[in-house]
């Protein structure tokens, strides 16, 4: 490879948030026309890196050039100007706006002055197509799912011309229709020469796309290879700093009785607009995975059986029909709900972690009103251990750790209910591989338990690798209700997309 | 040692004049003189007695934010071996050594004679109240009294406007409300001043009489030059002011003094 | 196109349905209990008396809209009337006095801007303190005492008309167009959706958040200070207790017309339909002679109404 | 567990560094400059002067901490009074009237709550709206006259000393370590920090956002009607126009504590000392007769570094 391919280049990058260490000494030489993705676990401190070059925020300490020159950009601007353009991995979109004033922000075309509305319009929407995303440019983002924002955000990023392209986590809430779109445009960007810095945790998308690997641990640069000359296992060995023989870990005990009575049982739960005629259970010990296209419904379900939304239809637990109105209503019948916003349904980001692992059970952690912060702390001493949340201490506030170990503390605070169903919407979104394997531990330990587990996931390995059974909505419905064994990947598929009836 | 004088506000004139013609005067005999404002806060009003209190003063020179809920802070300065004037407002259920003030209500008397010699005895007259200032609601009773002579003068409307701006407003909507409105009583001068632009805008300026109350210079010069502004009842801080000390230092050397000191209101109508 | 214009005027009228619908019912109310509150005569008196508390609101809702707030509106709006007179008094005559006096709002707002933007303090707490500040500096040319302030030509903005209509009004309406045009048009008023809807979101797409903040104390300061001179206008002097709590009424008119205090919605269309209930309303009960107290009451009474249909207006159709 | 007790007085220390600084430099310059300042009579009288901000301020803690804000605690610290004087004039004696004014601050923040929390109109708005709306009602048995109170247990409460402290002092001791226990260790308080923190997430985590909001606009305003009982009791009578403007110094208090006005950050200690802070330069600038303009000056420039300094010491250490 010739040096005149380099456009970027780094070396002992350095930054410090007051005693936290989040990037100690990273080297890194981006390529054009290549894709290059960087690699490490929760908290490594990929996105740091990634908001340096952004503009966002300045290094401690190194040396970075772009095109053999200087740069250290102060702001967004000054980092775009230079040819760089970035794909947040946290969503910062203003959901007060429309989706084609979020894209062009700051770049709206005016006309003597005055924003075109007409002109932003027009042009977010060719952007859009140009991209084949299908987004509806003129929806406020305050009303889009996750994904859609997702979407959303990737447009915003590829807006302007750059000759480096960072995505940071992409995927991480897309199902995989939406991530193929986006393999398309990076496979474009990457034939008009760009540079493509990659961050994912999915490690098959990762041997798909990417040219080099960079592996990145405890801030530091560890390595970086070629595509062709490395595998999955040894970069996770590389990045772990352990060898991990299966991803998915083995059922513990038997799948329960089928003729026990279900925890769950819901029949013909429906809410207008959303979801119809949603029936299923889901016995003790077993794990229901749901899967489906973005904006299939499962999460409005999911909503619905937690009492957040309401929804017609009968629910049983333990063969009693119960009616939940409220989440406090679902605390108390054992449900606990990791929802898949975790930013916003989940954590409480400018306290630390120890209120935020005892929120949902404070029953649990009190005496005659008061809090018992022994009991509490224990507590969160021990989700620390079990889940291995990276964090300097209980007392660290939440909104300051990566998002891979926020995600962790959101699965704490519903471990910490000692649910009986425990709703996991997206349970691994932005988590790294050796977490995940923690968490689909944890899952297979709690269903050995009796726990009724309810897994929504977009990633289709994940809901096969763990389900007992699998239900597949498509548009709101049930496609199909089947045990793992009799499905495979390719038969999901056409379950979800609707193409079987 | 020396006088504390607790004033009700800072921010009308007719306060800033007393408190000058009170400096002057202090300075004249050489003693020492401190001015605290209440701010229309009766709760402000006890703390800065309280902390005259603490400083040690001899004579408390007050005008009450309320005449019945000074009660407390002259108690405690008398306990506290104080000597007590009130200016301006009166103190009630509770003696003091001397009151030097205005007669409020004999004020709003004159001011009534005062409109219905204008209006040749009989129109109609709106009134711009400040219903809870005490000494306004006592002229504006004088006011209603002293109509009460003249039956052929009605009151039609009243209204409050404690600022300029909202006495404009108010005599504005009054006006429009009856256009038939021949003269209006502004509690004070601003009340009165702003009337008078409501009746210009309004373009009453030969029908509508306007009477204030207070005369402090603004409001002179208007009835000098305005010939909608008829008159104004007049008060005579700077008077008020020198007696209030005056009295202090007469009560500092031992001497009696007369428990009221009344100062007759007058009326001007202009030069 | 036509599609397109049919589905902007319904979400206008979804947006502005409840409080044109509270402004409509108490226009109807007055008109039906008092035959002279119909008139183009009572209007012009609405128009002139809701002027200050208008235009202070524009500034106002820029704030807002921003997520911060500026509570001192109504002590600028007594310093602006002090400058202005202080000045005519020292004869410099009145351009000179009237862009020293507009220049005097804007320091103010500076002033409160870099405090928020560069010391990073709450708006709230900043401006409670400059809110004092600036009444304490008011008073220090007369010692509590009001200023009078009769050049003609300032006078005259208050006094006169300009083709059959006040001058005050027209300053209004021009005001609300430049406002109006600057937030819904601009790039500047866009920035200040974006930063307001999502500070970190703004910030990541290059908008210089702390630039953004002093800009808009700064037109907070400049309205209140054109508040100012009408006030003092109108009034033939500057009072130093002028404005007192109009920061309240500056934002009740613009919450009651939809702007959101948590920063990022809202508009000038609302905000002035805002400050014409509060004005229709001030007026209605003037004219009525309701009592002082009762007036307390009912005032905040259409408040909450007039906040609920719109809240619910939104909701219903939203 | 020695480490962790360190690790907490180094968090108290550093939480308070900037206020406490604050309080503790007025105190030297105020003693320096007049000799009457350090003394038990003194600071009796700061206390006493200071208990009705430093009782509002408890209550808004909460209402701030949760995200919203009660403007209109001014207000019913003044119908407190007249409920109390006018029940005592019933002559139903001391304790129903104590009971009824009671009852009477906490239904006035029920109704701010069911406003807040089931029409979802914003805190703000309502608040504004029920500020005039209860100021209206206090003016109502009197036509805006004051009420006196002269009966001599409610008068004791201001006026008399239990262990020779005077019992407003107690009063707001123990009010104090009541609020203090109540938010830093009960599961209320917990409550009151997450909803504040994240309302969505603690709807989620099964918190009754709804029902805290209610009950905490009925703490602010059963705090507000103790207020209002102690200075009707401290001036013998209900003033139509008492504790106007008093949220404003309230907020301040809490604010100058390091209660942040987003919601979530916040302690009663905190609130205490910067009740402290207003009250210590109030009497303080008497104490040396400032002129009541160079007061406003002072006092706002005061709030501005205190906060200032709060800021940056837990940036600095933070
Ligand atoms: N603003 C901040 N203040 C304090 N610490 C921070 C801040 N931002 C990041 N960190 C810390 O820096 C480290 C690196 O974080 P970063 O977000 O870069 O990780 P990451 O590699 O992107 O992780 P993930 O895969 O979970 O996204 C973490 O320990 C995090 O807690
Ligand atoms: N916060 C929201 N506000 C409005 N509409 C929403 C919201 N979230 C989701 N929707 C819409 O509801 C429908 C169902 O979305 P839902 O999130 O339940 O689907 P899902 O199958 O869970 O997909 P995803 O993987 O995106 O979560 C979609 O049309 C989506 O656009
Ligand atoms: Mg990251
Ligand atoms: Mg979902």
């Amino acid at each position: 490879m010739a040096e005149a391919d380099i456009v970027l280049h780094m070396t002992g990058v350095r930054k410090t948030f007051g005693p936290v260490v989040a990037l100690s000494n990273m080297d890194l030489t981006v390529r054009a026309g290549r894709v290059h993705t960087i690699l490490g676990e929760n908290g490594a401190g990929k996105s740091t890196l990634m908001k340096i070059l952004a503009g966002v925020q300045l290094p401690s300490a190194g040396e970075i050039t772009l095109d053999g020159a200087p740069f250290y950009p102060v702001t967004p601007q000054e980092a775009a100007a230079r040819g760089l353009a970035i794909v947040f991995q946290e969503l910062s979109l203003c959901n007060n706006l429309s989706v084609a004033a979020n894209i062009l922000a700051t770049r709206e075309p005016t006309r003597m002055g005055f924003i075109s509305d007409r002109k932003v319009t027009a042009r977010a929407r060719a952007l859009v197509h140009e991209l084949g995303l299908p987004i509806d440019v003129t929806a406020q983002v305050g009303d889009l799912s996750i994904a859609q924002r997702q979407l959303v955000e990737i447009a915003k990023g590829l807006s302007h011309d750059a000759k480096v392209v960072i995505f940071d986590e992409p995927t991480s809430s897309l199902s995989d229709n939406e991530a193929e779109i986006l393999f398309g445009i990076i496979e474009r960007l990457k034939a008009h020469g760009k540079a493509v810095i990659y961050i994912s945790h999915r490690m098959e998308e990762i041997m798909r796309l990417s040219d080099d690997i960079t592996v990145v641990r405890d801030g530091e640069y560890v390595d970086t290879v070629a595509r062709e000359d490395t595998t999955i296992d040894a970069l996770i060995a590389m990045m772990v700093g352990r060898e991990m023989a299966e991803i998915y870990p083995p059922r513990i005990g038997d799948v329960p009785d089928t003729q026990a009575t279900p925890a769950l049982r819901v029949t013909g739960l429906t809410q207008t607009g959303a979801f119809e005629d949603i029936s299923f259970e889901v016995r003790q010990g077993e794990i229901l995975g749901f899967f489906g296209l973005i904006g299939s419904g499962r999460s409005e379900v999911m909503n619905a059986l937690f009492g957040t939304s309401m929804a017609r239809g009968t629910v049983e637990i333990d063969g009693e029909p119960v009616t939940i109105r409220s989440a406090a209503e679902a605390i108390e019948h054992g449900i606990g709900f990791v929802t898949e916003n975790r930013k916003e349904q989940g954590l409480v980001l400018s306290h630390a972690l120890r209120p935020n692992v005892s929120m949902a059970a404070l029953p649990r952690f009190s005496v005659r009103g008061f809090v018992r912060s022994r009991a509490e702390r224990r507590e969160a001493l021990s989700e620390v251990e079990r889940l291995g949340i990276r964090t300097n201490s209980i007392e660290t506030v939440t909104g300051t750790l990566s998002g891979g170990n926020q995600q962790k503390v959101v699965l704490a605070k519903w471990l910490a209910t000692r649910p009986r169903i425990l709703i996991l919407d997206e349970p691994t979104r932005g988590v790294d591989v050796g977490a995940k394997f923690e968490i689909y531990r944890i899952i297979r330990q709690l269903a050995s338990e009796g726990t009724a587990i309810l897994m929504v996931s977009s990633e289709l390995p994940e809901v096969l690798g763990l389900s007992d059974r699998v239900l597949i909505m498509s548009e709101g419905r049930v496609s199909q209700t089947a045990p793992r064994d009799t499905l495979t990947p390719e038969r999901v598929m056409t379950f979800a997309t609707g193409h079987v009836q | 040692d020396g006088i504390g004088a607790s004033l009700l506000t800072q921010q009308h004139p007719f306060y800033i004049e007393i408190a000058k013609a009170m400096e002057a005067e202090a300075e004249a005999k050489d003693v020492p003189l401190e001015i605290s404002i209440a701010n229309q806060d009766l709760s402000k009003q006890l703390a800065d007695v309280e902390d005259f209190i603490v400083k040690g003063v001899d004579v408390l020179v007050i005008s009450p934010v309320d005449s019945q809920g000074a009660l407390p802070a002259i108690m405690k300065a008398k306990a506290a071996g104080i000597k007590v004037i009130t200016v301006d407002v009166p103190a009630q259920d509770v003696d003091v050594a001397s009151y030097i003030g205005t007669d409020n209500y004999a004020g709003g008397v004159k001011a009534a004679e005062l409109m219905a010699e204008e209006l040749g005895g009989s129109g109609k007259v709106a009134i711009i109240d400040y219903p809870t200032v005490q000494s306004v609601v006592a002229r504006i009773d004088g006011f209603r009294k002293g109509l009460e002579d003249f039956p052929d003068v009605e009151i039609v409307a009243q209204q409050t406007g404690i600022t300029r701006a909202e006495a404009l407003a108010a005599a504005q909507n009054m006006l429009q409300a009856n256009p038939d409105i021949d003269g209006i009583f502004g509690f004070g001068d601003d009340a009165a001043l702003a009337a008078a632009v409501a009746v210009k805008s309004a373009g009453l300026q030969e029908q509508v009489k306007v009477i204030g109350f207070d005369g402090m210079e603004e409001a002179r010069n208007a009835v000098d030059s305005d010939p909608v502004m008829v008159g104004v009842v007049q008060q005579f801080p700077d008077q008020m002011g020198k007696m209030a000390v005056d009295t202090a230092l007469e009560l500092m050397g031992g001497a009696e003094v007369p428990a009221e000191q009344p100062i007759v209101p007058g009326v001007y109508t202009g030069q | 196109m036509t599609s397109n214009r049919q589905a902007y005027l319904r979400t206008m009228m979804r947006q502005y349905a409840g409080i044109v619908l509270s402004l409509v019912a108490l226009c109807v109310f007055f008109s039906l209990t008092n035959d002279r509150f119909l008139s183009v005569a009572n209007f012009t008196n609405i128009f002139q008396q809701v002027a200050v508390i208008a235009i202070t609101a524009f500034g106002m809702t820029w704030v807002i809209l921003l997520g911060e707030i500026d509570l001192s509106v109504g002590s600028i709006i007594a310093v602006a009337g002090m400058v202005g007179a202080q000045i005519i008094g020292l004869g410099w005559g009145f351009a000179p006095a009237l862009m020293l006096t507009l220049a005097a709002g804007a320091a103010m707002g500076l002033f409160n801007g870099v405090m928020t933007a560069k010391l990073l303090l709450p708006s709230f707490i900043v401006t409670v303190a400059t809110m004092s500040i600036f009444r304490g500096l008011v008073s220090l040319p007369t010692g509590g005492a009001p200023a009078m302030n009769m050049d003609p030509t300032w006078i005259a903005i208050g006094a006169n008309s300009f083709l059959g209509v006040p001058i005050i009004i027209w300053v209004v309406l021009v005001l609300f167009v430049v406002n109006h045009v600057a937030l819904a048009h601009t790039t500047f008023g866009r920035k200040t959706y974006l930063t307001g809807g999502n500070r970190e979101a703004a910030l990541y797409s290059g908008i210089n958040v702390d630039a953004m903040k002093i800009r808009i104390f700064m037109i907070s300061g400049l309205m209140a200070a054109i508040s100012g001179i009408l006030l003092s206008s109108r009034l033939y002097s500057a009072q130093t207790n002028a404005g007192m709590s109009y920061e309240l009424d500056a934002i009740a008119a613009a919450v009651l017309g939809g702007t959101s205090l948590s920063g990022g919605v809202g508009t000038m269309v609302g905000t002035l339909i805002g400050a014409l209930i509060i004005g229709v309303l001030n007026n209605g009960m003037n004219m009525l002679s309701v009592p002082y107290f009762y007036q307390l009451i009912v005032k905040g009474l259409v408040i909450l109404i007039a906040v609920y249909l719109d809240v619910r207006s939104k909701q219903r159709q939203g």
